[in-house]
């Protein structure tokens, strides 16, 4: 993998469900998992393949992304070898048509790209939730000699969909076209990764400066005869967080035991920003079952089939169920929690009770008091 | 390079009190709390008093310990100038020599402690569990002009003969030591924390080195030298929680110490952290038939059982029908299916098989502890 | 100092002088005096002051910003302890009026603000070059339980004024008012850095949300009367960086033996992004005199009363007088160049030659082959 | 945790030949070509070979050496498995032992290396100078199905008996080891440089342990033992710019020849660079008397005189109206107005008054090397 470059691209999410959680950061540092962001993902499976020029493209709201990656030490990439490079992504303002991968983003990085040395691209977006091995992928691109390589996953009935998921015809591995509605019999979804030539990568932005259409995935499917287009499968499990309910399925995919296992035991580590938190307390009366809980947790209280993050506080005689507590709540006495997902820093005072419904759970944004 | 005060912290005991604990290990690195060392604790009261140059004394087994201090980032020790120095023994021009006593220790480090050229040297020793902020010993120090600032603290009477003991005028001032007296004239007991002026100190422990009788330790030569030389000795008084951890049992009872909620010592307190040198795991896992209370459990633990007032470290896998009480659980344990254990140490990596019973006599006044080893 | 937050601004330049070298970075970036970046200058100065709370306001070209601070390990700050936060300026576009201290930026990070421990925040711009340490001026601020402090500097007339400077009045070290414009017969001008309680800052942010007003100087100047506030003097060297002109005058300062020892020499150092290069090869041929040299360079020429970058290759039968030559530039053969200011990454062509003014140096802009 | 090729660095020597150089300081710690202390080379090379578990083992004054290598990140050595570790001599249950030998020191590490459960381990020494993709070395040696690959390069015939030499047949298998030989019966030379096959090399030292007579060094003891059993010994040839810098003559020489434009060993190669643990200081400055040829000169320095084909290390003031000429200066050194200096080395903080001259003597071939110690 010496011979590649990764890079993360930055998603606007226009999802309103999500909104309420992207005002203050980007989709890619959505906390996640009891204690991850959703780019630790993506950049943990790149590191794990063994890629060590990364890059990653960030928002205007860049805060949150740059504290959390640092310089990449938590991934064990290193400032020296300068490993890990955050992006600015192009300020140019949004264009009509939803991008996949807008190459304006390139464009305003062609210095990384130019200079970091690889002949091939690996590019994912940040939201991805799955423990996935790049080198298969490469090792298919390489033999075949690919200008441009698509991961694409079998459609099964119980995958979710989203609208603007694009399908693919493959002949022989090779792929035959590209579709962006589900027009025919086609059950091979394109998962939004793809390896691509460099060379042919800097053709396209040379391309677009001229043409104004800035879409690689169009560019890709325009010049599908010319170019070697080869596909690769993607075999795990694996989810795209676009919408809440997305958010919800694939946090509560963790407490089943096979899911937790394939994504953080069986191959490489997740790694995250490391938070020296002592280690949770469970207090007396608590009574905590089939849950994900992080570290630095106090917890006086029933806890069930929920997603508790770091710092929680939790005080006693109350119940919590089927939530998504993120870091550094505060819960009170008496509080009763079910379908409820909270932003972190927020307080539920004594005697609450909320109530969502599972497809409608009730959200507290970040930094409220109730 | 000027510094006012270098901490140097004595770690290189194998602590043989604490059995298997420390085959591997020395005795600062033991596991304490689930997720800590035990020189957790000493180097974060230095990160909390601002001292920001520490000569950690290695000698016993230092590979767990070298490789957890690291560049002392985790206390953010890392300055550009100053931070953790590991100093091991070392072979000079005319041979090596192990240290053989805790002021020896330092006395082959006096070059080190010279580089910064401090006025104040704080000697500690890494195994003892407490939160103390050294600045303020230091202040103490400067008012009374002292030579060397002892910390003590009151402990019972009927513990006193356990302790070194120290008698003091009003002023603080030590008027007489007693090491574990048969008739202890106060209860004031040494910590084995010292302030030295760095001058005085030097020069000491140079005497010291050529003296053929002594043992080369603070304790038992070289502070009753200095109080026989006259020098300025002030007992800085103490009080808070704080532990030796020497033995299985004290061990045992300071990290069940944690679990109570009216214990003073308080590992929550964000004005007063204790950092450590943190691995990434996973969140914990709690199985759907889990049943958690009153326990300390830390990341990448999965819990499918009973566990009560027990401390459980990373990586460790509790399976189903079991039940764990008063257990402290070292790295990477496995607990097979329907064991039960009490009051037990299991160390890092320790495979319980599912039919193995432990439960402490309810005859015996004081339960026996049982450690079992990977 | 512990109870203290330092805050360096984001300053938007908008002097067309230096346009040519902000288009990809900001002006908190350009690259000083060999090897430096114009922030670690105040950077270094916090620091030093012992300062262990600093928050960094980027910029939307935010890219050299993130990869030249890190995590901050090179100026001694902890990522443990987060020492360091970069933080998003406002993206709401640029009112008016030039302001000294935007509070929108500061408005945009009341997080930062709130949960940072201490009561006083030190605000400095990013483009002082000065070693300066703050703890006189915060000394004064704290024995008179001052508001606010502002640091001023004598105005002799060797010293390069800006139109839009600001002039104060003392009376007794307290500040009686606050002007403009050069109206009257003062000679204390404001050197943009000042230190400020942090509860009349926040009291001010809640202020500025009603009455839409938010520049700083204003809100301090309007309350003049209200507010304790005090005056602590700078006495060393300063040059503030807004022109071409500043900047070529602060550059060529380095060359004289007292201000280079006043910076780098009596008192603590300035520190900035460690860069790995060999040590300086001075060829046979090669004649360097009365420059300030980076690392990593290749020299077969003669260099005259410059400021030579790292990484620079000049070949033989060159001349280089009075220039500025940034990082990784590649001069020829047989070249000749005087009064010439060449960003990072410019190459000259051999038997070229470019002949400036004083006081209208040639630029080469970044990337530029000649 | 697996990891296919651990490097062991043995940095615990002395260098007494290089006299003042190492009172203070291990050999691998000695500053070389202005910056770079000789030690950056084989990390730098195991950076450069994708070699990322580095055990250093140290014995000789390792303060200066422990604080250099740091966590390693000055070689991107920091990842969080992996990385490089310091391993001084250490007390056991048992006590201490300090390293007897090459192979004793690798042998009292056995633990360290079992952690990594490595199929290879590179033994590497910290005194050449030299740059070397490990990894095809690697490469070879698992090609021929090797139990230990030596690195050998070809030594000028007249300069064979100095060295420790092999015979191989066509196949690169050694068939014989001359160490130090009257007659050569070839002229490949052994560089120090060993693969070995784990599983073979552990047994190998335990056997070696065991047995009295032996001095536990590889060359000596442990290499001769594998090939009279009749393993698979291999000579990996190399061949480039490969130096001992043992002497302060042979010192001195490969220091001046990174100023030669000719020579083949090229700091500046971004391919294949060569790093090291920067401190950050100002730029250089260069006085307007100044005149410089032929030089190397680093961050920090104040030149205001003549300097002519020397070396500058760190923070040296060259006052004005001075003449250096094949002059190495160490960290920190002051010359004042008016010396003239030839054929020197100026050790760490050196302070030369300006009525110093040192010239050498044109009627000797080989002038006489100064060293000038602070």
């Amino acid at each position: 993998m010496k011979n590649a470059i990764g890079l993360i691209l930055n998603i606007d999410c226009e999802d309103p469900s999500l909104k309420e959680f992207l005002q203050h950061r980007s989709l890619s540092t959505l906390p996640f998992g009891g204690r991850y962001r959703l780019i630790d993902f993506t950049l943990s499976n790149m590191v794990n393949s063994g890629l060590s020029h990364i890059g990653v493209i960030g928002s205007n709201k860049y805060n949150s992304l740059v504290d959390h990656l640092g310089t990449g030490k938590e991934w064990s990439l290193s400032r020296k070898t300068q490993d890990l490079s955050i992006l600015a992504g192009a300020n140019s303002g949004r264009l009509g048509h939803k991008m996949k991968v807008n190459l304006k983003d390139l464009q305003n990085n062609r210095d990384f790209l130019e200079t970091a040395s690889g002949e091939h691209v690996i590019i994912s977006p940040p939201n991805h939730i799955t423990s996935f091995d790049y080198r298969n992928a490469y090792e298919i691109h390489s033999q075949n000699n690919s200008d441009v390589t698509l991961i694409y996953k079998k459609d099964d009935s119980t995958y979710h969909l989203h609208d603007d998921d694009i399908y693919l015809d493959l002949y022989n591995k090779r792929v035959s076209s590209i579709y962006y509605k589900k027009e025919q019999q086609t059950n091979y979804f394109f998962t939004e990764m793809l390896i691509i030539k460099k060379s042919i990568l800097i053709q396209f932005l040379d391309l677009c400066e001229c043409t104004g259409d800035w879409d690689l995935m169009d560019m890709i499917a325009i010049n599908l005869d010319t170019l070697r287009v080869f596909s690769a499968e993607h075999t795990g499990y694996l989810k795209r967080i676009k919408t809440l309910e997305n958010y919800m399925k694939a946090s509560m995919d963790l407490l089943e035991y096979d899911i937790m296992r394939e994504l953080f035991l069986e191959k490489a580590s997740i790694h995250t920003k490391i938070k020296d938190n002592h280690p949770s307390i469970y207090r007396d009366s608590s009574s905590v079952s089939h849950s994900i809980v992080g570290s630095g947790c106090n917890i006086d209280g029933t806890i069930f089939h929920s997603i508790i993050f770091r710092d929680i506080i939790m005080g006693s005689d109350s119940q919590i169920k089927n939530s998504i507590i993120m870091q550094k709540c505060k819960i009170g006495n008496h509080v009763t929690l079910d379908y409820v997902v909270m932003d972190k820093d927020t307080k539920i005072s004594d005697y609450t009770t909320l109530i969502g419904k599972p497809h409608d759970p009730i959200i507290i944004k970040k930094g409220t008091v109730i | 390079m000027n510094t006012e005060c270098v901490a140097m912290l004595l770690a290189g005991g194998q602590g043989s009190r604490l059995g298997d604990l420390t085959i591997n290990n020395a005795k600062p690195a033991v596991l304490f709390g689930g997720k800590y060392r035990i020189i957790d604790f000493p180097l974060s009261n230095c990160m909390n008093s601002d001292i920001d140059v520490v000569g950690v004394l290695t000698q016993y087994r230092p590979y767990i310990l070298n490789n957890y201090i690291g560049d002392g980032s985790a206390w953010a020790l890392d300055q550009i100038q100053g931070g953790a120095h590991i100093l091991p023994p070392y072979m000079g021009q005319k041979g090596g020599k192990w240290y053989s006593g805790t002021a020896d220790a330092i006395y082959q480090n006096i070059d080190f402690i010279d580089n910064f050229n401090p006025e104040f040297v704080l000697v500690l020793s890494g195994d003892h569990i407490y939160k103390m902020d050294y600045s303020k010993m230091l202040c103490f120090h400067k008012a009374k002009q002292a030579d060397l600032s002892i910390a003590v603290m009151d402990v019972p009477w009927e513990d006193a003969h356990r302790f070194g003991i120290v008698n003091t005028d009003e002023e603080e001032r030590i008027q007489a030591f007693q090491e574990k007296p048969a008739i202890p004239k106060s209860n004031k007991a040494s910590m084995g924390i010292y302030v030295f002026s760095w001058e005085i100190l030097k020069k000491a422990l140079q005497e010291d080195a050529g003296n053929r009788e002594s043992e080369h330790d603070f304790g038992n030569d070289v502070i009753p030298m200095l109080y026989e030389s006259n020098k300025r000795i002030y007992a800085y008084p103490y009080s808070g929680y704080w532990r030796d951890v020497g033995t299985i049992q004290s061990y045992f009872d300071a990290n069940m110490d944690l679990l109570d909620p009216y214990c003073e010592f308080d590992l929550t307190d964000r004005n007063f952290r204790i950092f450590s040198n943190n691995i990434s795991r996973h969140p914990q896992f709690i199985g759907p038939e889990a049943k958690i209370s009153n326990s300390l459990i830390c990341d990448g633990c999965i819990v499918c059982g009973q566990v009560e007032h027990s401390i459980l470290s990373h990586d460790v896998r509790i399976h189903r029908h079991n039940i764990l009480k008063n257990v402290i659980v070292h790295t990477g344990a496995i607990i097979e299916d329907g064991a039960i254990l009490e009051n037990c140490i299991l160390g890092g990596r320790a495979r319980i098989k599912g039919d193995v019973r432990l439960i402490a006599d309810e005859l015996e006044s004081v339960p026996q502890i049982h450690v079992i080893n990977s």
